[in-house]
């Protein structure tokens, strides 16, 4: 590292609450994202990157903060986290597909204040259940979910398939679209659902991170690391783990609303099934619990590792040679023993490690 | 008047015996949640791999008793790895951090059995036969003209007398004493000398002999195949709702379960758009169970000290 | 401190607790008063029921019987959020500090009553939400300041020596600026110095501040040096109740807990 | 081995919590075969884990002993389980009684015999024995542990550690939560079991009066060390004993006028 806190004078409550204290992490955070995030990516970054990579790895890894919201910051215990997105990307479909003025960013936005008030709903029972008994409650909103959107098809517009496409002609992208420079051909392209996918995330991450730094976030771990003592102190249990469950699902809803219209561009209530909400658990845990670069750092691990197994297969052995079985299989047995062998070695999961990292590179060469 | 009861009954006795599977897995949880803490996600899996492996050795035409010491030999091997390496380096950890390995082992499991063996379905033929009972005919003293399946019946025999040797075994014998003095206090047990982690390798084993039984009638009945590990899904609400730590409760909840399940599917689903409430409807009535009694029905009401 | 007697009006009145779990008595027949402005101690051996007496008075635990009054407010049953926001603070015998959070965050916690701002305002990090953070952020650093904490601000609490963790406990119960701090056992396997410091924070929060202290302690030096008064339990039964001298003579208390004179 | 080894031999020991936190720095302790030694200090001092590491439960709390060494019958105990511990005659009773809440009177006592692999008939003879040194819970044999009242648990926790047949009990806070005739009861057991079976204690005691009385040699535990030794009637005639544990205020060093002095120095942390 060629820059550390030594030396720095902080000289107000305020620089020291900054997210980010050191001029230079400022500096490169805003390069990145600026930078390369918006600029380089969205001008040299072929359709297979931005579509099969970077958007869903940005979605999920929004899902996996909303789940990280619930469990990691709060420790509740949620294992309908696919149940909760499916939520929000029925209640976007619906929503612009009923109301004649809807366009997506806010469509979005109301179909996570939607899913968050589902959240609420199955969050209820926290206030009486506690531990691992809560997960019955998360459990029947995920086994609800998938049966609701398949028993009404009012939900899926009467679609005789079960799947709805999104045809990027159905919907408005912007309100006065018209004025701007960029036409609809362009926001539905996969740049422009990049940029719609790239500025949604880093919202929420920022919003996350403001929660986290005041009391709400307190408020969480507060309740997370022993509701009791919280209590005592005055903070109500109740109110603060519906917030959680509101926030982590309202995270979840956008999530799940940009998974079908950012990501596979139609609607299906088959693939937000319990396995998905494993995954998105996964990440969490390979990520780290209560970590916001955790999340996304999980996120493109778990989405990752079966991509890079495939093109390291087609790399060696030639094109196709290695089946999705095997694929699948070896995802998960890495995946797997990863989890295992964190939990054993570094509970903190990637972000931990990536601070020891930082912590080590910090003081060297003068210590180990 | 009472026209609907005898379909009634049979619905309910139908769901009562699939009930007691839903035990059987149960158990298991029960076993390793009592003396270890560990809420083991890992059963569905467990499951498959013990009923995969039984399978590819009958279908090679391997001798029905000769594949089933195998699998047994193998399952108890399992426990006993799984509780070497990664239970105990685990031990003192929070509650989540277990269960998380546990999801982990299970991912690890689910990849390890399909690539070992394969993600076909199979067919697994206990000799159980699967014709139905007529009742009248049997015992027409009752005047019930009630249709029960002969297998179910068989099945609910097998699980119910492995819960009872199981029940036996805990009450009575010094290993079940350590057992159940081991889930009371850690602690304490240590103090009188109960080695820890030999009572948590019994019991893992235990459990994989639990799986290969379950396995084996759950595949009989549904076929072997990547759908078993949803029995783990089955098992759930019955634990919760008879209390993780009991498991005279895991009996309770799973006849509880079974018999709304069956009940819920005839005289509720049409309410709720026709079909599939099955999946979300165990888990409605254990959560109701729940909101009654937040610990399960046998489950301990713990005194927090501060 | 000795206040006048003539001043003395009660604060807290404890009326025939009783408390048992599973039919176990743990409290019985309990009354006593807690007067404004003094330095209560409580003292009794080991599973006199000491801490479920605390428990009791900030709503933990819910006694089948009796009734606690607090400024006047008489209740059955306390909730552990009304003795918060009536002013009601609390440190605990086994330390109850919030294990994943730094020193800084598990007292500004402290300051929870004080926070109006909603969540979204806190995400969109508002006006308010700033405002309230940085003003309690300034209260905070007073307590850090006062208690030394200066050094660990951003320290996990659960990588502190057990000293310090009681003091970042009792910084939490400080920043709820508290008119009543029951402490349970503030000074339990402390050094010499770091009981001086202790009994040193508790005085001058009672004098400067007029919190009224309320605490549990076992070293009777500290018990005699510090407080006006003196209740002492045991089995679950007030046997003793008035000034440390009062208290150290008399015999009932000299049998149970200071032990048989021989 | 000659008559002269102590049976418990504690040297110059420091103990770490998690590997930073420092919960003994150098205590040294010994029992000789047959006495009963009292350890004495306030809350936190030290007591429990001065037991703990020598039953070696330390480890199933993240101990460790980092220093020192520790010595039954002149063996060094570091490689030894808990299991072992029980197995060579040493067992520890329980702070606060950890009775099997769940368990009978009598399954709590069975499951201190399992360490021997006894057969049934001795198993039952001591059961007996048991219950005649503990009246008090023969009739309760049938009762769950939990509902047991506090003196009648400590009795099953001794009791229970009586059935592993111990050369050496540590027992840690016998009188918690005790009247005081229930712990003069308690201590009149252990005065038994000590003279007519021929087990050493090692007593871990708040009460300073009860265990001096019982005991014949005390050591006097603070902040992790050993502060003072001797045999229980110096001790129990020492000031500074009296002052600290037996009630009247010190004076060397005064709480009350602590504040400015603590004003003018600087801070330590």
């Amino acid at each position: 590292m060629y820059y550390r806190e030594a030396g720095r004078l902080v000289k107000s409550f305020a620089d020291d609450r900054r997210m980010l204290p050191l001029k230079e992490d400022r500096l490169l955070s805003t390069l990145f994202v600026v930078g390369v995030m918006y600029i380089l990516v969205t001008a040299f970054a072929s359709d297979y990157l931005l579509s099969a990579i970077f958007i869903p790895m940005m979605v999920l890894g929004v899902a996996t903060l909303g789940l990280n919201i619930a469990t990691g910051y709060t420790g509740q215990l949620s294992l309908g986290t696919a149940g909760f997105m499916s939520f929000g990307a029925f209640a976007a479909f619906n929503l612009v597909l009923r109301v004649d003025w809807m366009y997506i960013p806010l469509a979005f936005f109301l179909a996570g204040v939607i899913a968050g008030l589902v959240g609420i709903v199955f969050g209820l029972p926290a206030l009486r259940i506690k531990g691992f008994y809560l997960i019955v409650s998360t459990l029947a909103a995920q086994f609800f979910s998938e049966w609701i959107f398949n028993a009404y098809p009012w939900f899926l517009n009467y679609t005789t398939s079960g799947v709805v496409n999104l045809p990027p002609f159905h919907y408005r992208v912007f309100p006065f679209q018209e004025l701007t420079p960029l036409n609809d051909a362009f926001w539905h392209s996969s740049r422009g659902r990049y940029l719609i996918t790239l500025t949604i995330t880093i919202a929420l991450i920022v919003a996350c991170k403001n929660m986290v730094r005041s009391s709400t976030g307190r408020n969480w771990m507060a309740v997370r690391d022993m509701d009791i003592a919280a209590n005592v102190i005055g903070i109500s249990v109740a109110k603060t783990k519906l917030m959680a469950f509101f926030v982590s699902t309202f995270y979840c809803g956008v999530a799940g609303a940009m998974y079908s219209y950012c990501y596979i561009g139609n609607l299906d209530f088959m693939i937000f099934n319990l396995r998905r909400s494993f995954l998105v658990m996964f990440m969490v845990i390979v990520g780290g619990l209560g970590s916001i670069l955790g999340s996304f750092l999980g996120a493109i691990f778990v989405y990752g590792w079966p991509i890079l197994i495939t093109r390291l297969g087609d790399w060696i052995f030639g094109g196709g040679t290695l089946d999705t079985a095997f694929v699948e299989n070896n995802s998960k047995i890495v995946v797997g023993t990863i989890i295992i062998v964190l939990l054993i070695r570094e509970p903190g999961g990637f972000a931990a490690l990536w601070n020891t990292t930082k912590q080590k590179l910090r003081v060297w060469p003068f210590s180990k | 008047m009472w026209e609907w009861l005898p379909f009634f009954l049979e619905v309910l006795v139908g769901g009562l015996l699939s009930g007691v599977m839903y035990s059987l897995v149960a158990i298991g949880f029960v076993l390793i949640y009592k003396s270890s803490g560990v809420f083991n996600f890992a059963q569905g899996t467990m499951l498959l791999l013990a009923a995969l492996t039984f399978v590819s050795m009958t279908e090679r035409q391997v001798n029905f008793w000769v594949a089933f010491s195998i699998t047994l030999v193998l399952m108890v091997a399992l426990g006993i790895i799984v509780e070497r390496t990664v239970m105990r380096p685990l031990a003192n950890q929070s509650l989540l951090s277990l269960f998380m390995a546990t999801v982990g082992l299970n991912y690890f499991l689910e990849g390890l059995a399909q690539g070992v063996w394969d993600s076909a379905v199979h067919g697994v033929d206990l000799g159980i036969s699967n014709d139905p009972i007529f009742l009248i005919e049997k015992f027409p003293n009752l005047g019930l003209d009630i249709i029960i399946s002969q297998f179910d019946i068989a099945a609910a025999v097998i699980a119910g007398s492995m819960i009872l040797g199981l029940t036996l075994f805990f009450q009575y014998t010094r290993t079940g004493l350590s057992l159940r003095a081991v889930s009371d206090d850690h602690m304490a047990a240590m103090a009188v000398g109960i080695p820890l982690n030999r009572i948590w390798a019994i019991v893992w084993a235990v459990t994989g002999v639990i799986c290969l039984i379950a396995g084996l009638l759950w595949g009989d009945r549904v076929s072997v195949s990547f759908t078993l590990t949803a029995a783990v899904l089955k098992g759930l609400p019955v634990i919760l709702i008879g209390g993780l730590t009991s498991i005279p409760g895991a009996i309770v909840g799973g006849l509880i379960i079974g018999a709304s399940e069956k009940l819920g599917e005839i005289y509720l689903a049409e309410y709720f758009g026709g079909q599939g409430i099955e999946h979300w409807w165990a888990y409605t009535t254990a959560l109701i169970f729940l909101m009654i009694r937040p610990t399960g029905i046998f489950g301990e009401k713990e005194i927090e000290r501060v | 401190m000795n206040t006048s007697t003539d001043s003395k009006k009660p604060i807290l009145v404890l009326d025939n607790i009783n408390l048992s779990f599973k039919g176990v008595k743990a409290i019985t027949d309990i009354s006593f008063n807690v007067y404004e402005g003094e330095i209560c101690a409580v003292i009794g051996p080991n599973g006199a029921g000491k801490s479920s007496m605390l428990n009791v008075i900030n709503g933990v635990y819910i006694p089948q019987e009796g009734s606690i009054t607090f400024e006047g407010r008489q209740f059955s049953k306390m909730k552990p959020g009304t003795a918060a926001s009536m002013g009601i603070g609390r440190t605990f015998q086994n330390i109850a500090l919030f294990a994943g959070m730094s020193t800084l965050d598990n007292i500004m916690t402290g300051r929870n009553s004080f926070h109006k701002a909603t969540f979204w305002e806190t995400a969109l990090n508002m006006g308010r939400a700033r405002r309230e953070e940085l003003a309690s952020r300034e209260e905070v650093e007073k307590i850090i300041e006062f208690l030394g904490l200066q050094s660990i601000r951003k320290t996990p609490v659960s990588s502190l020596p057990y000293g310090l963790q009681k003091r970042v406990e009792l910084g939490r119960a400080l920043a709820a600026q508290p008119k009543m701090l029951l402490l349970d056992e503030p000074m339990a396997g402390m050094t010499m110095e770091e009981k001086l410091d202790m009994s040193c924070y508790i005085q001058e929060v009672n004098a400067n501040l007029g919190t009224t202290v309320v605490l549990i302690e076992h070293d009777m030096g500290v018990v005699m040096d510090v407080s006006d008064h003196v209740v002492v339990m045991d089995y679950g039964k007030k046997i003793g109740d008035g000034t440390p001298e009062e208290v150290m003579n008399n015999q009932d208390v000299i049998d149970a807990y200071l032990g048989v004179s021989h | 081995m000659s008559t002269d080894t102590p049976i418990l031999s504690i040297k110059n020991i420091e103990v770490l919590y998690s590997r930073v936190i420092s919960a003994l720095h150098g205590v040294s302790i010994e029992v000789q075969k047959g006495e009963v030694v009292s350890l004495l200090g306030a809350n936190g001092a030290g007591k429990t884990t001065t037991c703990k590491a020598v039953s070696r439960l330390l480890e199933a709390e993240r101990g460790e002993v980092s220093k020192g060494s520790i010595e039954y019958n002149g063996v060094d105990i570091k490689t030894m389980s808990p299991y072992d511990m029980v197995k060579a005659g040493v067992v520890q009773v329980l702070e606060g009684r950890h009775i099997f809440g769940h368990l009978t009177v009598e399954e709590n006592l069975l499951t201190g015999s399992f360490i021997r692999n006894a057969d049934s008939a001795s198993v039952k003879r001591d059961l007996e024995y048991v219950y005649s040194r503990f009246n008090r819970i023969k009739d309760r044999r049938k009762n769950l542990g939990g509902l047991c009242s506090g003196g009648e648990q400590q009795m099953v926790a001794m009791g229970r550690a009586m059935m592993a047949k111990p050369n050496l009990i540590l027992l840690d806070e016998p009188s918690m939560g005790l009247a005081p005739q229930l712990i003069e009861e308690i201590f009149e057991i252990v005065k038994t079991l000590n003279e007519e079976d021929g087990v050493s204690f090692l007593v871990s005691e708040q009460n300073a009066n009860i265990a001096l009385k019982y005991a014949k040699i005390g050591y006097i535990i603070e902040n992790g060390r050993v502060v003072l030794k001797g045999s229980a009637k110096e001790l129990s005639e020492s000031d500074s004993v009296k002052e600290m544990y037996m009630g009247g205020g010190g004076d060397e060093v005064s709480f009350s006028d602590v504040k400015y002095y603590h004003r003018r120095r600087p801070c330590m942390v």
